[in-house]
């Protein structure tokens, strides 16, 4: 059985403004080794923004953010990348002119040595690494049942599944950390039963770290160890989901909200 | 001194021309977020329309007087410009809706090749001259202050004051009108444009017919300048940088940009050309925008770019 | 290369499936014994490869305490693992009892009881977890061994094994003990039981059925000589484990002809799967061959009309000489050259799409198969024939020879099976072939099988002139109605059966005075004819209670009909009033049987209202009805049925 | 309806990602291969291979390279001239200044040298998208035709730029006649396409796709957009530089930067357009596409003229070429941005799944 350990990445009173509108503004919380952290908010409440300052998108105004000790005034994507972060997208990024195996593949880049000459000549180191990574991608494949949609150009998926090759291509990066922004959005219920039983298996299987925006407070409640309530760009609340479910501040946001 | 002056004004003029050109790149890609590369080919379809027209009308209707014959051939041109304009909408851009810059590019690429095609096979493609009377004789201005004085081409003032006229004009009908409202409100954002009951597809040939008269009034000074000619297409190319020096979506900036550019190349002509062998003023243009983008993307006078996530 | 079928070079001692299977380990090795779509290719084993994990698997069952005579249950899809426990525990003197991996916890615990099951090997977690909710019911139950160990990491009951692991105990104890695999394999005999497959049994428990090496091995190798097949045929194994069917081909035959076994990726990708191996060697139910030929008019339908009208022209010339080609009959030239373009432009395509190019033989069994269907894949050039037999007799019986297919009739008796019509009309088998035993059930054996090795096959049937075997129908269904005529309800059904709009049919007519059916539609054929006629509905409920859809079947009843009155001994028995049912038959409410037979007696019971109903005149009869979903929730339809009359020939004498 | 794909199963990753997985597909190019090496040689005369065949060869050895720039890695240019003209007189100076260097070596180093300008001119790529990186690519092809125009050095002093090479040969072989120079290009062309799907089909080819189809996501996923795109413009242009030396050494013999302005630049966009954006096989075909609808034109435009009793002179003739192009660039991106190559593979799978339409 997998065991929080002690805190992987911290934010310290991150504030972040495009122009005039403030998106965040004195986030503080920190995320442990192997446990499932959501952050959820109403809509606007700067849940994404949060995402996309940890792996650097946004570059906050203020504020730091201490990845395994090391303290980055802001992150790069490239740095974040390689020190074992994934996420996944809310509105859907996938590559859509490529195919499914190829999406997930281009999650194996950073793990790939061939250099460009190799690549052109194909035969030998760079065809070897190929097989080598396409032989773990079918294996992510394999672990997100979508076998019979491998070679299928994702532009043709439904929503649902092109979700899950999100997934599949973060996983390909072999991440520490995973952040998933509203893996569920748009999801009926039986993909949302499936999407939880795979993110609980990738946590629990690779004992990966998860952060995780979710609206559906239902899941949120259920997965996750620990959730930090935003609410226009202020943290609201944060402990075990019954603290939170219990916290007024908490209750007033989510009955004010429409959403 | 004078020198210096002589060509700085002369670069003014030629500037303000530049303007006008890019005037038209900038109206479009406000209104429809395409960069319009047929603006050159407008520029000679408009020319060669007013060029024929003033001869055939007469030739038609024998009207002898010149000043009707022109204005006649401006009307028709400037329906000419208004069809294209309309077709331009209806066949291409009604279908291209929210398609990627680059797309839309390519595709005005494709037009100006059909336009140029078009303009040349159904107007010919001689050299006609454009002659609505610009006085052409030079004349010497401020001679009390530099001996010699500097020596100013009329038909460049006059050239310059239409064009400035006309920029000033068009800043008002975009300020004061409604259409001129409902125009900046498209280029601000579609689909709320849309959400207010603002017809995108009639703002479009609205702004494209603007254009096309834009270009209409350059094709002639152009013309009546340079007759007109295939080369004529080519000024589009001449007055990109200007767009990119002053950010494709502001007018003032077309207008600083072009005084810039053509103030840039003249002088850059003038006092850098000898030493490399001269004709730089075209390029040297780009390399002046292009330094400039690398520090500022958005152009002088454009809005910043924020992609979110 | 294409070498003789394995059992013909020296066949003496090769009379075990263990032998045989090292045989080809010796004279074959380097050739692939199974392949399985995984992880994106087909991952592949050689004969001697299969060889040294079937010896690593059987000395890992040893290590588990499994003995000679133990009985080894499998359960799961057809994984290439789970075929070579069948093989491990044949070469321990074992016995493997497949089971239907579809079938829930609680029809499992019957046979884990009656075959006393201390070993089970199961395909996945889903399976697990239907032993362990049953094991207080079976306390015999020791050893639950799994392959696919995805989701059973925090599974920590001490009795949970992993393949991998028992395969690993295996190979030390195979390499400390080189000749202990030896010497069992070598003290088993052709008369051992090789394996127990129970019957689904239409009615009561399901029996044991125990067949020996020899039996089955006789099945093979008759079979591989009547189709000349050899190791090189490559067949695709999709059809259950536990069925006699997929026993004979993807074992018995494999194993005894040396030839290839291709496992499908999973139950979505058969089709693909299938288009890719390409096999040469092919088995399915009628209901596949159904389904397919739905398909293939469904997916011509949206077709270009140059397209659509080139299908059917075709179509029509392969309906006219396709099935003469094949069959070696002549056919007017100007007819061969048509075929041979339709071949070109239609046929061959169309064979690349279904898969079946590389066809040399295809079989199908296990119900009577609709002459037009059957016609139809003759006529586009494969080679399908039909097959008769029971579990009782390795499901060989009777074969249907190249070039002499009657449609109407299941073939001729296969070598050595000898085949005799009782008085009764019931028809009697003897061969190499027929089932040792019930497993401890000697009662129902000695029913089985009478005093001179006849087993009593249960079926209603007839040698004709030329002698083919035709099957009318379950002797003891043959019924009679109140006015004394014969009532071969199942031959009713079928008929109806033949339309596509129809799935199911259940005819009921027995000391009644006339013959009423229930019926279900087939919603992907039914649904579609709807969409093209612009009619909405909602689910199976919905469209079954469409008066258009009461029409249509209507109309299927009637043709039915008229065939009827054309034959004398059945005229009266046509179908004077019919229902189309709420919900579709199905085996998790146990209306069919696994192998999709229909239980007459317990739908007679469940449905009884409505059998009144058809009888005592009504025209609407409210039901209610309690379902169970895939995931074991239950759940209720409910609709009010309408009754209709079928439009009855006259027949000679008025009834 | 030729496919017969049944028992064509991939028992190896290997085997599973080769080019061309479909057998019927390998025999196909086999077969052609063969007829452009041994058949063509025997069937065509002189004309053909100047005017069609060595314009085609080299133009779509130019149209692959900007495709991998514009197509795969989504990166406009209109400044591929440019880069042919930096090739070819790179390509010059190599040979006429070091005495003895080898034509192919000197045509290669062309390559490089303007992958190294592609890299330079690339660099605004990294700060700027779309419409505005377009203009990075103008500046260039002004420049350069400017610095081969007044630039001597460059010519060897030559005047107005306009240089020759001659007598040409292939360790030792002379590629002088048509044919030779038609088999030379040809070798080329396909080693050079093959090298391109190799790169295209690997890592280096997904970063190019990922940023061009998402480049945020792309980011995310720890591809760096400045080594993916500026690698794109150096194969890009290293290819592009290629064409150009053969253009200028193998088709024309003599040349001048004329031969290299802007409208070639075009030309070449128009062929990745036409062709199909993102597609090796797009790029052959819009070659041909646009090296052959002038020459069939000119044939056919003036026959038709005469039909209906109008004369129409070479001029018309180039205004409708002109109108066509024009046409066809709005129909092919309203209408099937993917261009021939894109319609060849829907028809592919047509066949594939005959007679079902889908």
């Amino acid at each position: 059985m997998r065991e929080i350990g002690d805190v992987i990445l911290d934010l310290r009173s991150v504030s972040l403004a495009f122009g005039g509108v403030k998106a965040l503004t004195d986030i503080s919380f920190d995320v442990r080794e192997h446990e499932i952290r959501a952050i959820i908010g109403p809509n606007g409440a700067g849940k994404s923004s949060m995402l996309n300052v940890i792996n650097g998108v946004y570059r906050p105004q203020e504020g730091e953010v201490i990845l395994r000790g090391e303290h980055f005034r802001r992150m790069d994507p490239y740095r974040v990348a390689r020190a074992g972060i994934a996420r996944t997208f809310q509105s859907l990024a996938l590559f859509k002119g490529m195919s499914v195996i190829d999406n997930i593949m281009t999650g194996r880049n950073l793990k790939m040595k061939a250099n460009l000459f190799q690549q052109a000549v194909w035969w030998g180191p760079a065809q070897r690494e190929e097989l080598a990574h396409r032989a773990k991608v079918e294996e992510i494949i394999d672990f997100l049942e979508i076998q019979h949609i491998r070679k299928t150009p994702v532009g043709r998926l439904p929503y649902g599944l092109q979700k899950r090759v999100d997934l599949g291509r973060a996983l390909a990066m072999e991440p520490q950390i995973l952040l998933l922004d509203e893996p569920m959005a748009g999801m009926n219920v039986e993909e949302k039963q499936d999407m939880s039983r795979f993110i609980l298996d990738v946590n629990d299987q690779f004992g990966t770290t998860i952060v995780l925006i979710e609206h559906d407070m239902g899941v949120v409640m259920d997965l996750s160890d620990r959730v930090v309530v935003l609410d226009y760009g202020r943290k609201i609340g944060d402990g075990s989901p019954d603290e939170v479910r219990t916290n007024p501040e908490v209750i007033k946001a989510y009955l004010g909200a429409s959403h | 001194m004078a020198f210096f002056l002589e060509t700085l004004i002369g670069g003014l003029m030629a500037g303000m021309l530049y303007s006008l050109v890019a005037l038209g790149f900038v109206l479009i890609y406000k209104a429809s977020g395409v960069f319009n590369f047929a603006q050159g080919a407008l520029v000679l379809f408009a020319a060669l329309a007013m060029a024929r027209f003033s001869e055939w009308l007469p030739a038609w209707t024998g009207i002898e007087n010149p000043v009707l014959a022109n204005i006649g051939a401006f009307i028709v041109a400037g329906l000419i410009m208004f069809v294209v304009a309309w077709l331009i909408e209806r066949l291409v851009l009604r279908h291209l809706v929210n398609q990627e810059g680059a797309t839309l590019l390519m595709v005005t690429l494709g037009i100006a090749y059909l336009l140029e095609g078009i303009g040349q096979g159904f107007f010919g493609n001689d050299i006609y001259k454009i002659d609505v009377g610009m006085p052409k004789e030079p004349v010497l201005v401020l001679e009390n202050m530099f001996e010699g004085g500097i020596l100013i081409n009329k038909e460049d003032f006059i050239a310059a004051l239409i064009a400035a006229l006309l920029v000033g004009a068009l800043a008002l009908f975009f300020q004061k009108t409604a259409t001129g409202r409902a125009l900046r409100a498209v280029a601000d954002d579609h689909q709320a444009a849309q959400s207010i009951g603002i017809p995108l597809s009639r703002i479009w040939v609205i702004i494209w017919c603007v254009a096309g008269l834009v270009a209409l009034v350059a094709g002639i000074i152009w013309g009546s300048k340079l007759g007109v000619q295939f080369s004529l297409a080519t000024v589009a190319l001449r007055a990109l940088p200007v767009v990119i020096l002053g950010g494709l979506t502001s007018i003032p900036g077309a207008i600083v940009g072009g005084l810039i550019i053509g103030v840039g190349e003249k002088l850059s002509e003038v006092y850098l050309g000898p030493y490399v062998g001269g004709g730089i003023e075209i390029w040297f243009a780009y390399m002046l925008a292009l330094v400039f983008l690398l520090f500022r993307p958005q152009g002088l006078f454009g809005e910043k770019i924020i992609d979110r996530v | 290369m294409v070498a003789m079928p394995a059992a013909l070079e020296e066949g003496a001692m090769l009379d075990t499936f263990p032998r045989l299977l090292r045989h080809h380990a010796n004279v074959r090795g380097d050739r692939p014994a199974m392949r399985e779509k995984d992880l994106g290719i087909w991952q592949s084993w050689t004969w001697q490869q299969v060889a040294d994990e079937v010896a690593a698997m059987a000395c890992g069952l040893a290590e588990l305490g499994f003995k000679r005579g133990d009985r080894l249950a499998i359960i799961g899809d057809n994984r290439p693992r789970l075929y070579w426990a069948m093989l491990a525990a044949q070469s321990l003197g074992g016995i493997p009892v497949p089971l239907y991996q579809d079938a829930v916890a609680q029809e499992m615990v019957f046979v884990l009881q009656d075959a006393d099951i201390h070993i089970a090997i199961v395909e996945d977690q889903e399976q697990v977890d239907k032993l362990l909710e049953v094991r207080e019911q079976c306390p015999a139950l020791k050893h639950i061994l799994y392959d696919e160990p995805r989701g059973l990491r925090h599974y920590t009951q001490t009795y949970l094994h992993g393949l991998d692991e028992v395969l690993a105990m295996g190979r030390i104890h195979n390499t400390n003990q080189p000749d202990f695999l030896g010497q069992e394999i070598a003290q088993g005999k052709t008369d051992d039981v090789s394996v127990i497959l129970y019957t689904s049994g239409t009615t009561g428990k399901p029996k044991g059925v125990c067949q020996t090496h020899a039996a089955f091995i006789a099945a093979a190798r008759g079979s591989m000589l009547f189709d000349h097949l050899t190791d090189a045929e490559d067949i695709l194994s999709y059809l259950p484990m536990a069925w006699v069917g997929d026993h004979l081909f993807s074992l018995a035959q494999a194993v005894a002809a040396g030839f290839t076994v291709n496992c499908p990726e999973s139950a979505e990708t058969v089709m693909i799967d299938l288009r890719e191996i390409g096999p040469s060697y092919y088995f399915a139910p009628p209901r596949v061959f159904e389904n397919l030929l739905t398909q293939v008019m469904i997916r011509m339908e949206d077709a270009g009309r140059i397209k659509r009208e080139m299908f059917h022209t075709f179509m029509k010339v392969a309906k006219r000489s396709g099935a003469e080609i094949l069959d070696g009959h002549p056919v007017p030239a100007i007819d061969r050259l048509l075929y041979a373009l339709g071949n070109l432009l239609i046929y061959g395509p169309l064979r690349n799409v279904l898969g079946m190019s590389r066809i040399r033989v295809a079989y199908t069994a296990g119900a009577a198969i609709g002459p037009d269907l059957f016609r139809f894949y003759r006529s586009i050039g494969i080679n399908l024939k039909q097959l008769y037999g029971q579990t009782e007799t390795c499901a060989y019986v009777c074969l249907q020879p190249d070039g002499q297919i009657k449609f109407d009739s299941v073939g001729k008796a296969a070598p050595q099976v000898e085949v005799k019509i009782a008085d009764s009309g019931e028809i009697l088998v003897r061969g190499p072939m027929v089932m040792k035993e019930y497993y401890k059930r000697p009662d129902a054996t000695a029913e089985a099988i009478d005093a001179e090795r006849f087993f009593h096959t249960g079926d209603a049937g007839f040698i004709d002139s030329d002698g083919h075997i035709k099957i009318i129908d379950r002797a003891k269904d043959v019924g009679k109605l109140a006015g004394g005529a014969m009532f071969a309800p199942n031959y009713i059904e079928n008929k109806l059966k033949f339309f596509p709009y129809i799935k199911e049919a259940v005819c009921f007519g027995h000391d009644r005075d006339m013959v009423c059916a229930f019926i279900n539609i087939d919603v992907g054929a039914v649904g579609n004819w709807a969409e093209r006629r612009g009619l909405a509905y909602s689910g199976y409920t919905d469209l079954a209670s469409k008066p258009e859809v009461v029409d249509l079947i209507r109309d299927c009843v009637g043709q039915v009909n008229a065939e009827l009155a054309t034959d004398a001994k059945m005229a009266e028995t046509q179908i004077h009033r019919f229902l189309v049912l709420h919900k579709e038959l199905d085996p998790d409410d146990d209306e069919l049987t696994r192998t999709r037979k229909v239980r007459r007696g317990f739908i007679a019971e469940k449905y009884a209202v409505l059998i009144d109903a058809l009888y005592s005149g009504k025209t609407h009869q409210f039901i209610e009805t309690e379902v169970k979903f895939e995931d074991g929730r239950r759940g209720k339809v409910a609709a009010d049925l309408s009754i209709c009359e079928a439009k009855v020939e006259a027949t000679g004498k008025a009834s | 309806m030729f496919y017969r794909e049944n028992g064509q199963f991939k028992t190896s990753y290997q085997s599973d990602q080769q080019i061309f997985p479909i057998a019927q597909d390998r025999w196909a190019v086999l077969a052609i291969m063969a007829f452009a090496f041994v058949g063509v040689p025997f069937l065509v005369d002189e004309y053909l291979f100047r005017a069609i065949l060595i314009p085609f060869l080299i133009l779509a050895l130019a149209a692959l390279g900007v495709n991998l720039l514009v197509g795969y890695c989504g990166q406009i240019t209109l400044g591929a001239g440019a880069f042919m003209a930096v090739g070819a007189y790179a390509g010059y100076n190599f040979l006429i200044r070091i005495d003895g260097m080898p034509m192919l070596a000197a045509i290669l180093l062309g390559g490089f040298v303007s992958a190294l300008v592609g890299i330079v001119f690339g660099i605004p790529s990294l700060r700027v998208r779309g419409l505005y990186l377009a203009m990075a690519t103008l500046a260039a092809q002004f420049f350069w035709d400017w610095a081969f125009l007044r630039i001597s050095w460059f010519t060897n002093d030559a005047p107005s730029g306009s240089v020759s090479v001659s007598n040409l040969e292939l360790l030792g072989f002379p590629i002088e006649s048509p044919l030779q120079k038609y088999l030379f290009c040809l070798s080329l062309l396909v080693l050079f396409a093959l090298l391109a799907k190799n790169m295209t089909r690997s890592a280096m080819g997904r970063q190019w796709m990922a940023i061009r189809d998402m480049d945020v996501a792309a980011e995310v996923i720890g591809i760096r957009p400045m080594f993916a795109k500026l690698s794109a413009f150096a194969v890009s242009s290293f290819y592009l530089g290629v064409a150009g030396a053969l253009w200028g050494f193998v088709h024309l013999g003599s040349w001048e930067p004329a031969a290299f302005s802007i409208d070639r630049s075009f030309q070449l966009l128009f062929m990745v357009i036409i062709g199909g954006m993102g597609s090796i096989m797009g790029s052959f075909f819009g070659a041909a596409f646009i090296v052959v609808l002038p020459i069939f034109l000119n044939q056919f435009l003036p026959w038709l003229g005469n039909l209906v009793g109008i004369h129409i002179s070479t001029a018309g003739v180039s205004h409708a070429e002109f109108m066509i192009f024009g046409a066809l660039i709005v129909f092919f991106l309203i209408v099937e941005p993917h261009g021939i190559a894109r319609l060849w593979s829907t028809g592919k799978e047509k066949l594939r799944l005959w007679p079902f339409p889908h």
